[in-house]
């Protein structure tokens, strides 16, 4: 299990082809990424807020329960706080399996729990000013299929 | 004496980030409530429970959770990370 | 729509980093990644045959009908064929959406029909000898959720 | 003249990864019978219809289809990609 909270930005591309090499015996990987939406092309930036220190167990404790539910080979989170331009990473997941189902279960179930949670807040910045990002009614029930 | 911490628009509304807190409330409803009488920003911050969020000792709580032993409460909007 | 069915390795890194970078509007990229299994050890290496020509066409459509099902922004499916050594990727799969319920499920769809639906075959190389994968009846059932 | 492909064990099982055959099969079950019918190594590969596909001009197809104004035929088993 590889966790990481930082405010640097970070590779996916690298971190990928890290994770794919040290996976020995998984036939599948599966990463999901979140960008910041350039939204037709007015500069957006985001200001993230996290809980040092309940956030690093809350992952860590989702990623448990993530290898408890599937048959994982391994599982990467990381997630950015502070300053993001648009089109930044913000966070990725990665997961590995024999089979490619239990990869893609388990991403969407980390997804679902890093979304609703994870102790970080966003805060949208934008020509208009800055609002907190409101959490939506579909991420709260995505959680009750797992 | 509890530290309390406040996140997002939660702390925006209380003014800072954490405080130490003398209490003798029993839940974190109790302190809540007590808060609430105190000054306004906490009523403000505190006006609307079903927006609001608590971690007691850095655990995802309820507001009838008990303060004995407690050490650390948060309080923050639903979280919106990923 | 980027789709590439090559004999040479592929760097995932690379394509995700560039794929991530070029999908302005877009707040979820989704990757799927298939290895060769590294089985306890035993040196394995994989010898895949497909049909020049209908595979193009056979991806293209899966791309296609994923466009028609959900809003994507864009997709990338990248497939090798000929020798391939324990460890090494097979193939790759990115889409980028929105918001991530459609990333995830354009992901997982296009991963089924490539699985049962383009055109090719994998022959396990083992100490044991050489033998052609049969077909999973769990691959073939999993095509009925879309 | 249809140009005929074979994949994998099929290939494997006929010899031969193409050929062009001379028929007067209205359909792909007529042909397979036809093939059957000529050679044991094509009895051998064709021995199993339900492990069987056939792609009729690169588009995957049934063995009812006909054969009128078709160009290429692709015989192989259910497709192992991904």
């Amino acid at each position: 299990m590889q966790v990481s909270v930082q405010a640097e930005p970070f590779d996916l591309g690298a971190l990928t082809n890290a994770f794919a090499a040290r996976v020995a015996g998984a036939g599948a990987v599966v990463t999901f990424t979140g960008l910041v939406r350039d939204n037709g092309g007015a500069l957006a930036a985001m200001e993230i807020e996290h809980y040092p220190g309940m956030t690093e167990k809350a992952i860590a404790a989702m990623v448990d329960e993530a290898k408890t539910r599937w048959s994982l080979v391994d599982a990467l989170v990381v997630h950015r706080y502070g300053r993001l331009a648009g089109g930044e990473a913000i966070m990725m997941v990665a997961t590995a399996a024999r089979h490619r189902a239990d990869a893609f279960a388990a991403a969407e179930f980390l997804m679902d729990y890093l979304k609703s949670r994870a102790p970080f807040w966003k805060k949208e910045l934008s020509a208009d000013g800055a609002e907190w990002v409101a959490a939506r009614d579909e991420d709260e029930a995505a959680l009750k299929r797992w | 004496m509890i530290d309390v911490l406040y996140f997002a628009w939660v702390r925006e509304r209380i003014g800072v980030p954490r405080e130490r807190i003398e209490t003798s409330a029993a839940t974190v409803m109790e302190l809540i409530t007590e808060l609430k009488a105190r000054e306004e920003r906490y009523d403000w911050a505190f006006g609307d429970l079903a927006s609001l969020r608590v971690a007691v000792d850095q655990e995802l709580s309820s507001f009838e959770a008990s303060l004995a032993g407690v050490r650390e409460l948060a309080f923050f909007p639903p979280m919106t990370g990923g």
